[in-house]
């Protein structure tokens, strides 16, 4: 009995949790799309805040030393790759 | 000679149970992988140390004056607790503790105070878990601080990712599932409660579990955040098997097109959305979305970089020492020794394994829909786990075709999971707290 | 169906007040003048922010466990929190409010104690509230720090200014008499001790502000909080027309003569001998000007640069973080919304005018008498607001005459209004406070 | 009744504050004054601290970037007149 | 007229006692041997500044708000505090004074709670103490910090110079001797608690001493602190002359091989495995060594850079400013000023002395059997006070031999002697306290 | 009575006292022998560490400038004295 009981809640508790999660975040990205948009026709910059730096991870490392070293080896690596790349193209 | 008797009774050898050399050498081999394997080490060395400390036989560092005096043994001291607490004078040490954690909050205050009088003292860590994790200070300033080390921009460059880090909190709420499961076939016994607090491992973040298990399953938390913070160290190992038997090496080999900058108006107005979406729908996450977005602000806004300094480095230091200790308090003998640790071990994986799963499958349903291309790697991203699964994401894509560079897309579902993890331990909190 | 009620009920949107949503775009409204308008943003930035986490309906993040409880409406719970403070059983929720707000100390204890039984607990922001303005540390530290950045060497070398320092604290004591004359006339509803908090604005010095609302008028101490920092960051509009009006042209082109060096054994004695004279004559200032001496002893000492350091940075920094979400945390629409707050506003700003103007008077006085040529233009600096006010008396300075930098001249002054307001402070808590 | 009374409390603090304020600044004169002589005499510096830097603000900014620099492109302003001026008269 | 009599009542001067003045002076004097002399100044400026605000009388900054409920001698208060505290009605305020020391926990929170009522509050600097050290958290944060910045290279290297760090202990222990001696001679009044907390002054180690004290002595707190910390700014007058008595020119002049170069393996292995022995034989030392291992481990095992630093700077910092000022609080008149103050001066020295002769003779001793040379200048740098010992022994050799640095070869047993005295603390605490 | 009683607990005190620290310390000097040998012979390190650093303090300065300068120009001292021997005796 009691056992079903605790099941069931657990299976409530699932379907409520997964429903909330993808409405407030659907919500986010109609938020964020809007936003932007506000934003870029109404208060345009006009530089833009930073360049964007392709390839540089978002998030400060919160590991030490190696894993950094190895995301900004990478980092060259790919910029080597694609100037190689280029001048094979052209 | 009384005092050679009070001398040898002083030293560990002569209290020291199995259970406390086995959680010593726990401790020494979470150590081990921090510090060999750079498994999180931030978290783990700390973690792990704690965990030492606290089975310390005879020194009593985890646990309160009240548990402490009822360990000493001393048979007056017994009988005082025994009738603080309402029990028979006769009970033992073990009945008393028993007592003690069922009293009620007059009845704990009264026995502390007993304990006090009688000249014991609150162990170190227990002071440590009280002022950092018991009041909930401890997580919500570590989520400051990240929020404040966080760029959403990959997010609002591409906020369709933001999906991918709904669907991989899926392993979040099967692994409640499962956990009641275990319960309703009578093999492990968790509560509603206990099953959310699992759960919550699958979310990929530390702080969160961390703060979710303070509140809904204390007695779990050592367990659980060693779990949440291995599998995190283990998401190199734990994701490629799953992301390469779920994509063919065409979905892998997708390149997609470059993010588009985002203005810095962009970047200060998202974290106040954010608050005021929570502000509107889900309460209960308030406390660590709010922290998240003020960290996340200062960050962004640009006039108070002191603040922001202090958010990134000395407070989320600082904080994580104590935190870290803290933890480890909860890796006593008599509380994580169980069946029910080794539960939450396996559960733990499945979440991830499934969360991991649900964003790569989803990724490649909305691959059919989209406009854009969206290579599946980038779902796995979705558990959280900053940055581990992002690299993980880029590595497989490299893998299938050296030039596809997929860190920064993989940033998007990346931080996007963190926020997911929140609403999640926002319903959690909202539907079986309280 | 039960669940969906609960999870509806969980949302914010089923219980936002009116009051809450202006609050909030209240605290919005903060963090644009802060970031935009770059306001006081150190502190501007976590009290809007603050604002807006204390008004998020359902979240409860400013309440004490007690008062989440009455909150909640849980009739039972309702019915113990009545039987525990002595009320009917059947009071409702808004009564007992009033009945926990006016309870002797023992019935509060044992309000917290119920409230936590019953599984509630003291909001985030309360938390931060009470361990760091309600103890009294936080402004404390922060003054501590400001002693730290304070260089007294222009004060030294002109003792003089002290007189404009104290000058300038004439706008405190008639904005007291503001205050009590509005009560007097029925208009407001402010204590003798609501008054003295009050006119502390007119100290444009916002730890003492905080530091003062927090002894005598806690429940003011939002909107004191707001004011003080608000007209500081507008120093440079209020100020400029009441010197203008005041000083003749002739006036402002006063060139004033260099000013000697002053040792490192000067600097030294300063805070010393500033101390004892606090130890002397108003012991009911030393915890303010005791921290900012120590403060300003560990700067020039010379001997302690790690903890200098760490009490310029780390340590302020880390304090600022919690001070501002903690004033933020009195941003509550019930006490907030009130006419009191717009009193409080207008007295503000009166206060600073009265300063200003006491500040150039008396600057215009002394020149009359002294042998060295004052600018009155450096009278206004008085108010403190360092170093605002005195980068505006050297703007208005180089308007009447562009080689007359009064930028030094005026941080003497400047410096002294810091002394006079926190002697202000003594006398406020000594005569009216306990 | 109250209401005169309250009032009169606060002209009483306001002339005891007043008073004392002044009082407490006016002994700190006299102290500095003593103090400064005393060192002089007694306990002079083979060295001064520190040279007197004109136009350095005394406190440490409390507030971020653009003041700092608005502080120091005015200190900057200043010399480049005072430079000019001294030229023009000599 | 009232008013200004209140106001009259409110200044210092109204208050004064002879005791308060001698004290300021003595804080005052603390402060130039700090800042002129550079005794330890890190801790005695902080140190010496609290207690001059300790000692400012009317402002209570050291009292707990029970202790200023008394002070006022306000009659209605003192009617209140005695009925609480189960004493005569009519009872003064020093015999209630009294009567609240002795009290039993229960009716010294009745009386807090009195006193806050009344609208009496803790003095900042008591709740700095409370916080800081009765707690035992700042000893134990700073000796985490201190284990951060320690390189046990050297000791490892040449791990038979841990007898010389054990040898050095022994001054400790013959001054408990002297200290209950004294007593027993009816010369002073020190219980055995006392005499322990009093030895560890010759500890030579600042923040191990106050731990001690903390748990064994609170009382003579102020008195220990003072003297430990003094004593080590004065090693480098204490030690030589000793040294030089009980060492041949010969003998001096001892060259010592060269260190051989320890691998991190072994840095990393030591605190380990010195908390495994703790954890074995004295766990009552397990909170100072813990934390203390915890800080060496973090440095070096060269994964959490950033929590290392963190200790290192600053929590260390932030902690070392609260330390010292909460160690001025215990510099009141009333508690200093006594002849045990003067006994604690005189065997904190003699402790000092033997445990340099004692370091020295067993150097001597440990010479004739080792096949390596060993300079018996050395031995003195046992006491710790790291790492003014180490410099003595340097300076000494240097004299006797221009080309003799014994700087390295000195820190083996000056980093011994930190261990040496926590494990003293750890015998003192197990068989005196609790 | 009391007060010989007292003495005898000091004495008890410092002989256990004494016999603790030499017993825990010699344990130490043992292990420290034992991991060295066991770390040097089944785990060694490919390249040391750090070099050792002659005369360099193990413990970061506690305390401020002038004491650790004092320390670094011992050092410089020390290197130039050995330095001229070196010349002297070759
Ligand atoms: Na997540
Ligand atoms: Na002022
Ligand atoms: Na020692």
């Amino acid at each position: 009995m009691r056992e079903d009981e605790l099941f069931m809640q657990g299976v409530e508790l699932m379907l409520f949790g997964v429903s909330t999660v993808v409405i407030f975040l659907s919500l986010l990205v109609l938020a964020i799309g809007l936003a932007s948009r506000v934003i870029q026709r109404f208060f345009p910059e006009a530089v833009p805040a930073q360049p964007a730096r392709q390839g540089r991870s978002p998030v400060a490392p919160r590991t030490s030393g190696p894993t950094v070293d190895a995301q900004r080896s990478a980092v060259i690596a790919a910029a080597v790759h694609q100037h190689r790349k280029r001048h094979r193209n052209g | 000679m009384d005092n050679l008797l009070r001398l040898w009774d002083s030293t560990g050898l002569a209290h020291f149970q199995p259970g406390q050399v086995v959680m010593i050498l726990i401790g020494l081999g979470l150590l081990f992988l921090a510090i060999r394997k750079q498994f999180e080490p931030l978290l783990l060395v700390p973690i792990g140390f704690g965990g030492v400390l606290a089975n310390i036989p005879g020194a009593g560092l985890a646990y309160s004056a009240a548990e402490n005096a009822l360990h000493s043994g001393d048979p007056v001291v017994l009988a005082e607790m025994a009738r603080v607490l309402g029990q028979a004078v006769a009970s033992d040490a073990e009945s008393l503790l028993h007592a003690l954690g069922m009293a009620a909050l007059p009845a704990q205050h009264a026995a502390a105070s007993a304990a006090e009088a009688a000249g014991f003292g609150n162990g170190m860590l227990y002071t440590f878990y009280t002022v950092s994790i018991a009041s909930g200070v401890a997580p919500l300033v570590i989520f400051m601080g990240v929020g404040a080390m966080t760029d959403f921009g990959p997010l609002l460059a591409n906020p369709r990712t933001l999906f991918l880090g709904a669907a991989a909190q899926f392993g979040i709420f099967v692994t409640v599932l499962g956990a009641v499961g275990l319960s309703s076939l009578g093999i492990m016994d968790f509560s509603l409660a206990d099953a959310a607090a699992i759960g919550i491992i699958g979310g990929a973040d530390g702080p969160t579990a961390i703060y979710v298990a303070s509140l809904l399953a204390p007695d779990l938390l050592g367990a659980i955040a060693v779990a949440a913070y291995s599998y995190m160290a283990l998401v190199p190992l734990i994701q490629p098997p799953i992301m390469r038997a779920l994509t063919t090496q065409a979905e892998r080999e997708i390149v997609m097109t470059q993010l588009r900058e985002v203005s810095q108006r962009e970047k200060i107005v998202f974290p106040l959305m954010l608050l005021i979406l929570v502000a509107l729908l889900l309460p209960a996450a308030a406390p660590l979305l709010g922290m998240f977005c003020f960290g996340n602000l200062m960050k962004e806004c640009g006039v108070v970089k002191r603040l922001s300094d202090a958010a990134q480095n000395a407070l989320i230091n600082i904080t994580t020492i104590f935190l870290g200790l803290s933890v480890g308090s909860k890796l006593v003998a008599d509380k994580f020794l169980d069946i029910e640790t080794l539960g939450i071990m396996l559960l733990g994986v499945l979440a991830f394994a499934i969360g991991t799963a649900s964003g790569v499958l989803i990724a490649k349903l909305m691959n059919r829909f989209g406009s854009h291309p969206l290579n599946p790697l980038i779902g796995s991203a979705g558990v959280s786990a900053v940055p581990m699964a992002a690299r993980v994401s880029n590595r497989l894509g490299l893998e299938a075709n050296p030039s596809n560079y997929l860190l920064m897309h993989a940033m998007g579902p990346n931080v996007a999971g963190v926020i997911g993890s929140a609403v999640a331990a926002g319903v959690m909190i909202s539907l079986v707290g309280g």
